[in-house]
């Protein structure tokens, strides 16, 4: 029962944010950087400004709809990097073992040993705030967890009957690891995408509230909750709205991952988050 | 003419689905045990004779539930009795061992611990008496320096000491029934013998009923008197062992049979081709319909 | 009124998390000089109130005929906190040990002044060939160049420490002149100090103790101050605007334009468009300042009329800003051959007075003439560096503008490398000659006149946007007297002047 | 069980080093360097000279892999370095630093434990149950949560509103202060628990040795404190113990918004001035801090599970 | 008699194992295959008996080209298939194939049976469409599935069907050795015995060669004409299945003999009379123990000889 619950409610929040990323210049009544009137700044919600205005005289649900944009951005791009980083050194190690192995876990336990975002603050302190330093900074920085999973399904999938089959069948090393491991690994993967995608779209905000995140004027929730910070008390809704819309995006796709996990594999475990 | 130890009347067990249906698992299963008796019961996978066990032990878990009949110890219904009474049933009158010994022991206790367990549980001993029982009752089992072994953990055996363990701590109160869910199908052959050995001179020597599941019909003829063959969720044959093996009435149990390549049958030249249920019966549904249930013989020699 | 005599001062520090160091001379930073004003001393020092340095550890300076040799008469009464009593060596040692190349401490730069301080930074000299003692309390310096040493030698980080005290105790229990010693220090917390006793300055200070408390949060800030837990808070906008419309408030509020201008440097060679002097022009007319002034930064500025700020003595009162004129800059755009517009990147730290924000605001103001603009964010410790090495297309900055109007100025003289400040190259021969003959000329009356001229033709060649000057707010409790309005930065405050009345909460008096 | 100890030790020079490496290779290329840092808030004007002699003093001039020789040389004998701002050790700064860091980690861990253990056991004893429902809605909410809007809401409630608590600071270190930042920290760990702890109490009661249990007659309750609770504790204590280890690296967002002088807003006002070995001080403290806590954990680890003692 | 088609010399396989020692440093060596030599004619069924863990599985993969030998020689028509001349994974391929003892992981659970079937015959250069039909319907034919069910996914399948695709798959390269790991263990009863006669009837049916591994003594004799007993890595005993079963010399193959839980056996009541009665050891040597107490696999094994008793019959004695 619950299991249904987190698949649709979460997937209902991920389409929710889908949408409005996707349909924000339909959906929104302003533009998101040029309809900025100082004389309109810090407006509470109204039916003008639905939300509000910010500091700029911007409408806060105009920004929050295509901030949604961003949010995507981070969140798939960054964890498509992470997932194919994470995957190939995983299913390499753990296919080919041997100093190769040891080297991947080395390299994941060093990974793991640096707090993701105090690496990915250091990488953004090298490449400057901007969206592309983000995505690198948060997709070269997470993969870790993917990689032990990636490498201990491979460990697992390496003694299953149908690949040491294909062994003998004369199939390539590199055509059992695709053909045969790496879809058989895509659920656990998968789920933890769609993790990591939350834990992105967190991350892109503490990395905006530290001062390296995306590159204004375009909106990032991240960036619209640190630019509220100092108005929070007279213009609370600037911090409530994007901080909200934060909240359920990262729902959405925790749920989402949550319920794939349920569905996919009742006993994985619960890992990272 | 004594009484039936354990007598289950038309069990049925159910797995109930949204909207009043039920998914049924045993469709009415119906046996006794006669005290000091060894009953088998032998059937594919998934046939229902763990369920049945757990149902006498009222260890039946969420989705499964008891919908119908009696399971009747000593005159007791136990799917009726409370709480209390089957926890002092349980482990004290009626012991159960497990066919994974590596996970059906505490990874975190040692041996002698959990055997020691039993004696405070039930006898109301200290946990220092309950030790020194342990240690008896490992050598009971004859675990070679059971005093040594009792400060073991479970990984630090191997499979055949551990279901030793796991009949010591059975036995350990001298329960009227033991019921010995496959314990010997994760070990080798070797073992095997030796494990199969010890529960048939063990309770031969207490007197302690046995309800013996097994898939192999070798371990159930090496065990047991009284032999009851499942198939899917229904008890279709119960008979003498010997008569079974020498005689098979229903369909199913001459495939088994038919099916088991028998030691020393084969010739020179030739092997006799192994007995395919398929191929002696068409429409496996029909199976549940035949029933052969032996009459009992006592040693008075009347037919009960 | 007289001043009362007693009291503890809730002193708050905003610029920072904790207290970096006590060894003042290794900070640059205004953060730690809150200590530096109770505990130490040095040789000048700023005169709030008259806008000029002053000479504070001295009865009595003697200049020379050329300018250049300046006799100190130090005061006989200073004495250091652990007793000892100020010597002429104890100035020497301290600007030897801020000489010494290999310590690298930033006072260095203020004390290049003097003649042979680069020799003996760089070791080719055992001492300091401009600094003679005379007698103990007699120094003799002698400048490289004639002007006056005060702006440099009233640095915080040129505070004058014992010569015999061990360096190192410094960081950890500094000891001075000042009017107050030093106590305890509370890491990420707070410094304490106490009145001192044997001050120089007869019946000062009125206060017996003072807590410089971190407090970098503006709402924590407000939070303590509205609590009545601390005696003084720098406002940022945000708050400014709240203070000034609350009526219990209001009253208390010091202002002082501070001597900061931020501005936008245009990158002339790296946007074509930007070279043309009209163009310039437009962006400055089409932007409107005030408006911005009061929203974003909440009033608290005042808009920028050119490069030196008020009360610099060569601001000129009678120049006017830029008109906000979208109509006329789209003109003058139309007449440079840009009426279609062009694009340009501003690159601009996250700071809320003068970076990214005020980015966002220009941006669709520009629009509106045809001019795209696009912030390109960068951090902090990054800024410095990239528009030293000229890597922009424009930049936002707030550049210290005061107090000494020439060597601002300096900053657009075509001699002056990029690196050091002529950020955007600025070569312009006729303020070439303004300001040559301005450094040359002695007479202080017509060396200001000269850089007035200088300062209004930059305001006409406008190689910025003009935005605005720093205004430093401070919050008072209604008890608190003897805060003077210090231009050069609001909150270093004369804690010997300062006293509380009976007004005061129990805990304080 | 020495033995290991020492192996576990020793098996941790080679990250160290790795990361030590790793570090002092991202901040040789970062641009901005501490001379420069100091001349950006335009409040003195940039003095090239000044500059390139603090680049000198620092060592910045020279070659890379002399300054990488000599920083791992220096970490060898436990020397960080002195730091460009303040010119002490950086050892002595981030001892400093350590307490109100471990202060707040400990309070956040406390919280996380004395509230998620107990829920997610409570919730994994009644599995589908409505407590275990909203439990674990609960549970991915406060996963879900960005913790410094957390914080911010946290703080507008209880500071700016009810004005029961302070709002920022570290003030003289009383519990007060500790405890709007400890509870916006360990929502996470907390949320975490919840849930690893309902998991782990579910993968207990559902293994064979629980059935065991049950047949040998033992009351439920007997069941959950006997076997379930000591073998659901394994996973509890390496939850406890990996969110530990990782905590004050966590802790750097919620340490600067709530003005926390503790190691993660050390570290980034040193980034943010390019006070390079404040900056791999205080990553490599939090490295070890992460290594030290996972082997203490595989240490306890050890202690409660004979199975790993073995090898 | 024609020339063996396998031919396996003097296997050794050791596992590197890394434990204690600082780092961890020591490293020891699991002795799991010790000297291992047979042969297998064509259309033969050898059998390799033995308990758990005394290296069968190695032996099967060492000969499927899974794990490298540390010592020794695989060859196969006399071609070594090991060692620095050993074929690609292509040639072995169609050498030898094998089935799996799980029939639930032996399948790719994301492949159709079809697409199971395919690739391997495409990857081995049959592109003919039609051909790849034919061959494949056909196969399916041979282990008694419809060409119908091919489209369907291994989960849709029982485990004795998915032994049957297993089989299929092993055989569709139609290679000459088929390597049986335990092929009916993990099966029912019923179902145990129609994979049993499948894999009977392929044998006479393609002539295959089997080497089968198992540790079901009645499997065992059922269906081998030749048996290799494996005690620790070492073979114990071997001889055709008359003289092992009928006539067993080695106490380890006399107390897997007696461990059978054989119906017929326990109702006739004369259990364990077998083990008594040990012929005397030839002159020089001794008996073996008979394996009740457990080898240490860190160790290689005490020095033995494998004597030839007659009619091919080997047993292993230490000297005396
Ligand atoms: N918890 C459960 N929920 C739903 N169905 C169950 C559950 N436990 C058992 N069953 C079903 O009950 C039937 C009988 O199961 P049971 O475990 O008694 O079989 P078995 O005869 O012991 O088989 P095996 O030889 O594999 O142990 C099976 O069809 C099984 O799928
Ligand atoms: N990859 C490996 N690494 C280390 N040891 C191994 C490996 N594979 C097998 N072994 C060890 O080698 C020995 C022989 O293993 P093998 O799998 O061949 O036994 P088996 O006879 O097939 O046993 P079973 O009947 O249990 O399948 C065992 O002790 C096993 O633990
Ligand atoms: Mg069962
Ligand atoms: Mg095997």
């Amino acid at each position: 029962m619950r299991l249904g619950f987190n698949l649709w409610f979460g997937g209902f929040l991920t389409v929710l944010v889908i949408f409005a990323g996707l349909f924000a210049p339909w959906l929104a009544p302003f533009d998101p950087v040029l309809d900025a009137n100082l004389m309109n700044s810090e407006l509470p919600p109204d039916g003008e400004f639905w939300f509000g205005t910010d500091s700029q005289g911007r409408d806060i649900y105009t920004r929050i709809l295509y901030g949604a944009q961003i949010s995507l951005t981070v969140g798939i791009v960054s964890q498509i990097i992470n997932s194919v980083i994470g995957v190939t050194l995983g299913m390499t190690a753990g296919y080919w073992g041997g100093w190769w192995d040891d080297l991947v876990n080395g390299l994941t336990n060093v990974m793991l040993a640096i707090p993701s975002l105090i690496f990915a603050l250091a990488v953004m302190a090298v490449l400057g705030p901007g969206l592309p330093s983000l995505l690198i900074a948060l997709g070269f920085t997470n993969w870790s967890w993917t990689c032990r999973i990636a490498r201990s399904s491979t460990l697992s999938l390496k003694s299953q009957g149908y690949i040491q089959a294909a062994q003998t069948l004369g199939y390539s090393d590199l055509r059992i690891m695709f053909t045969q491991i790496l879809p058989n690994m895509l659920g656990p993967i998968l789920v933890m995408a769609t993790l990591g995608m939350g834990g992105a779209v967190l991350a892109e905000a503490s990395l905006s509230f530290l001062g390296l995140g995306i590159q204004p004027p375009f909106p990032s929730w991240g960036s619209m909750l640190t630019d509220a910070r100092e108005m929070m008390q007279l213009a609370p809704w600037a911090a409530i709205f994007p901080g909200l819309a934060i909240f359920l995006a990262v729902l959405g796709f925790n749920l989402l991952g949550d319920g794939l996990r349920d569905s996919l594999d009742p006993h994985m475990r619960t890992r990272k988050l | 003419m004594s009484a039936p130890l354990i007598e289950i009347k038309d069990l049925k067990v159910d797995v109930p689905l949204k909207g009043g249906k039920a998914v049924p698992i045993l469709k009415g299963v119906s046996l006794q045990i006669m005290p000091g008796e060894t009953f088998g019961l032998v059937g594919e996978s998934g046939s229902g004779k763990s369920v049945t066990s757990l149902a006498i032990m009222g260890l039946l878990k969420k989705p499964l539930k008891a919908t119908g009949g009696q399971i009747l110890y000593r005159g007791e219904d136990l799917l009726t009795a409370s709480k209390k009474t089957m926890r002092n049933l349980r482990g004290n009158r009626i012991a159960m061992i497990f066919q994974e010994p590596m996970t059906a022991l505490n990874p975190l206790q040692t041996v002698g611990r959990q055997i020691a367990e039993m004696f405070v549980l039930h006898q109301g001993k200290s946990w220092a008496e309950g030790q020194k029982l342990a240690v008896e009752a490992l050598a009971a089992v004859k675990v070679p320096s059971p005093e040594r072994r009792a400060g073991n953990y479970p990984h630090q055996m191997s499979g055949g000491l551990r279901q030793r363990v796991m009949i010591a701590m059975a036995l350990a109160c001298n329960p009227d029934l033991l019921i010995a869910d496959e314990p010997t199908t994760a070990l080798d052959v070797t073992v095997q013998a030796e494990v199969l050995k010890l529960i048939r001179e063990l309770c031969a020597e207490r007197g302690t009923a046995v309800l013996f599941i097994s898939h192999d019909l070798g371990v159930i003829a090496s065990v047991c008197q009284r032999v009851g063959v499942m198939y899917s969720g229904v008890l279709v044959e119960e008979n003498d062992t010997r008569a079974l093996f020498s005689n098979p009435q229903h369909t199913y149990t001459k495939g088994l049979l038919g099916a088991l390549p028998r030691l020393g049958s084969r010739t020179a030249d030739s092997r006799n081709r192994l007995v395919d249920i398929d191929s002696i019966i068409a429409d496996r549904s029909v199976l549940t319909q035949e029933r052969y249930i032996a009459p009992r013989i006592t040693e008075g020699g009347a037919a009960q | 009124e007289t001043p009362r005599k007693g009291g503890t001062f809730n002193f708050t520090a905003p610029y920072g998390s904790a207290f970096s160091t006590l060894d003042i001379h290794g900070s640059p930073n205004i953060q730690e000089h809150f200590v530096t004003y109770a505990i130490h001393r040095s040789l000048y020092s700023w005169d709030s109130n008259n806008n000029k340095p002053v000479p504070e550890l001295a009865e009595k300076v003697d200049v020379s005929e050329d300018g250049s040799v300046y006799t100190f008469h130090l005061k006989k009464n200073a004495v250091f906190h652990h007793g000892k009593p100020l010597t002429a060596d104890d100035v020497i040692f301290t600007y030897k040990r801020l000489a010494d190349a290999k310590n690298a401490l930033p006072g260095a730069s203020y004390i290049n002044i003097i003649k042979g301080v680069a020799e003996f930074g760089k070791g080719e000299a055992t001492e300091i060939e401009g600094l003679k003692k005379i007698d103990d309390h007699t120094l003799e310096v002698t400048l490289n160049a004639a002007g006056n040493p005060g702006f440099n030698l009233m640095e915080s980080t040129t505070s004058i420490y014992p010569s015999d005290y061990p360096l190192d105790q410094q960081a950890i229990k500094p000891v001075g002149l000042g009017a107050f010693q030093f106590k305890e220090h509370v890491p990420g917390s707070q410094v304490v100090v106490e009145r001192f006793d044997k001050y120089y300055e007869e019946g000062k200070p009125y206060l017996d103790r003072v807590n410089i408390i971190v407090m970098p949060e503006g709402s924590a800030r407000d939070v303590a101050f509205r609590n009545k837990e601390v005696d003084v808070s720098v406002l940022g906008p945000v708050q400014y605007q709240a203070y000034q419309q609350d009526a219990a408030l209001k009253d208390h509020i010091l202002e002082v334009a501070e001597t900061f201008t931020r501005n936008v440097g245009f990158n002339t060679e790296a946007v074509p468009a930007l070279a043309d002097k009209r163009v310039r022009q437009a962006i400055n007319h089409a932007i409107n300042s005030d408006l911005i002034i009061e929203r974003l930064v909440k009033g608290k500025a005042v808009r920028a009329v050119s490069w030196l700020p008020k009360g610099s003595p060569a601001y000129d009162e009678s120049a006017q800003p830029y008109a906000y004129d979208p109509e006329k800059a789209k003109a003058l755009l139309k007449e440079a051959g840009y009426e279609n517009g062009f694009e340009f990147e501003v690159t601009a730290t996250p700071n809320e007075s003068w970076g990214v924000p005020i980015i966002e605001a220009i941006l669709p103001m520009l629009k509106q003439v045809g001019i795209t603009v696009k912030p390109k964010p960068i951090e902090s410790a990054a800024l410095g560096s990239t528009v030293q090495s000229g890597d922009f297309q424009a930049y936002m900055w707030s550049n210290l503008t005061g107090p000494d109007p020439l060597t601002s100025l300096r900053c657009f003289w075509s001699q002056t490398a990029q690196a050091a400040c002529n950020y955007t190259k600025f070569s312009n021969a006729e303020f070439d000659k303004l300001y040559e003959a301005a450094r040359a000329e002695t007479d202080e009356a017509k060396q200001m006149e000269l850089l007035k001229q200088a300062n209004n033709l930059l305001q006409e060649e406008a190689p910025v946007w003009f935005f605005n000057y720093n205004k430093a707010v401070m919050a008072y409790q209604p008890w608190v007297h003897g805060l003077a309005p210090n231009a050069t930065e609001l909150a270093l405050q004369d804690y010997d002047s300062i006293w509380i009345d009976d007004s005061a909460p129990a805990s304080r008096k | 069980m020495l033995k290991f100890t020492l192996r576990r030790i020793l098996q941790m020079i080679p990250t160290l080093f790795v990361v030590a490496l790793l570090i002092f290779v991202i901040f040789s290329v970062v641009p901005g360097s501490f001379a420069t840092a100091l001349f950006s808030d335009g409040r003195t004007n940039a003095d090239p000279q000044l500059i390139e002699r603090l680049n000198r003093e620092f060592g910045l001039d020279r070659p890379l892999l002399e300054r990488f020789t000599t920083y791992i040389w220096d970490l060898a004998r436990f020397d960080l370095g002195t730091s460009f701002r303040t010119r002490l050790p950086v050892l002595d700064m981030l001892g400093e630093r350590m307490w109100p860091s471990l202060k707040l980690a400990i309070a956040a861990m406390v919280f996380a434990v004395v509230i998620g253990v107990p829920l997610g056991f409570m919730a994994a004893l009644r599995p589908g149950s409505l407590f275990d429902s909203v439990t674990m809605i609960g549970a991915v909410s406060g996963l879900s949560l960005p913790q410094f809007w957390l914080g911010l809401l946290l703080m507008m409630l209880f500071a700016l509103q009810l004005n029961w608590l302070p709002s920022f600071g570290y003030g003289d270190g009383s519990i007060r202060n500790l405890i709007l930042p400890a509870m916006a920290l360990g929502v996470t760990p907390l949320a975490l628990l919840a849930r690893t702890t309902r998991a782990g109490v579910l993968d207990v009661i559902n293994s064979d040795f629980i059935r065991t249990a049950h047949a040998k007659g033992m009351s439920e309750s007997a069941v959950v404190r006997r076997h379930v609770a000591r073998n659901a504790l394994v996973l509890i204590v390496t939850t406890v113990g990996l969110q530990f280890g990782s905590l004050i690296g966590q802790a750097v967002v919620i340490e600067k918004l709530f003005a926390w002088p503790g190691i993660g807003s050390l570290l980034v006002d040193s980034v943010a001035i390019r006070d390079i070995p404040v900056v791999q001080g205080a990553i490599l403290v939090i490295v070890l801090w992460f290594l030290v806590i996972n082997t203490a954990v595989d240490l306890l680890y050890a202690a409660i599970d004979p199975r790993i003692k073995q090898e | 008699m024609t020339a063996p088609i396998l031919e396996v010399k003097d296997l050794h396989v050791r596992f590197p194992i890394t434990s204690g020692g600082l780092l961890g440093g020591g490293k020891r060596y699991l002795h799991a295959v010790n000297g291992l030599s047979f042969d297998l004619a064509r259309g033969e069924c050898l059998s390799v008996v033995g308990e758990s863990g005394c290296g069968k599985s190695t032996t099967a993969l060492a000969i499927m080209g899974l794990q490298e030998p540390t010592e020794g020689s695989i060859r196969f028509h006399g071609k070594p298939m090991t060692g620095p001349q050993a074929p690609g994974r292509m040639a072995r391929a169609r050498a030898a194939q094998m089935v799996f003892q799980d029939p639930y992981a032996s399948l790719n659970p994301r492949q159709t049976v079809w697409q199971s079937l395919e690739q391997p015959l495409r990857l081995h250069g049959v592109k003919d469409k039609a051909e790849i039909e034919r061959r494949i319907s056909a196969m399916l034919k041979n282990v008694g599935l419809t060409p119908e069910q091919g489209k369907r996914y291994p989960h849709e399948f029982s485990g004795g069907q998915r032994q049957r695709i297993g089989i299929a798959r092993a055989l569709i390269l139609e290679p000459e050795i088929v390597v049986l790991d335990e092929p009916v263990s993990a099966l029912d009863v019923s179902i145990r015995a129609q994979i049993i006669n499948l894999l009977l009837d392929l044998q006479e049916k393609f002539q295959l060669s089997y080497v089968m591994i198992s540790h079901d003594l009645s499997v065992v004799e059922h269906m081998s004409d030749r048996v290799v007993v494996m005690f620790f890595g070492q073979i114990v005993e071997q001889g055709p299945w008359q003289a092992i079963f009928e006539n067993p010399q080695h106490p380890y193959t006399r107390r897997l003999i007696a461990a059978i839980p054989d119906p017929d056996t326990f109702l006739k009541e004369d259990t364990e009379a077998l083990v008594k009665v040990l012929p005397p050891a030839p002159a020089g040597y001794r008996h073996m123990g008979d394996g009740s107490v457990p080898p240490n696999v860190f160790e290689p094994p005490e020095a033995s000889e494998l004597i030839d008793i007659g009619g091919g019959h080997l047993v292993r004695y230490l000297r005396a």
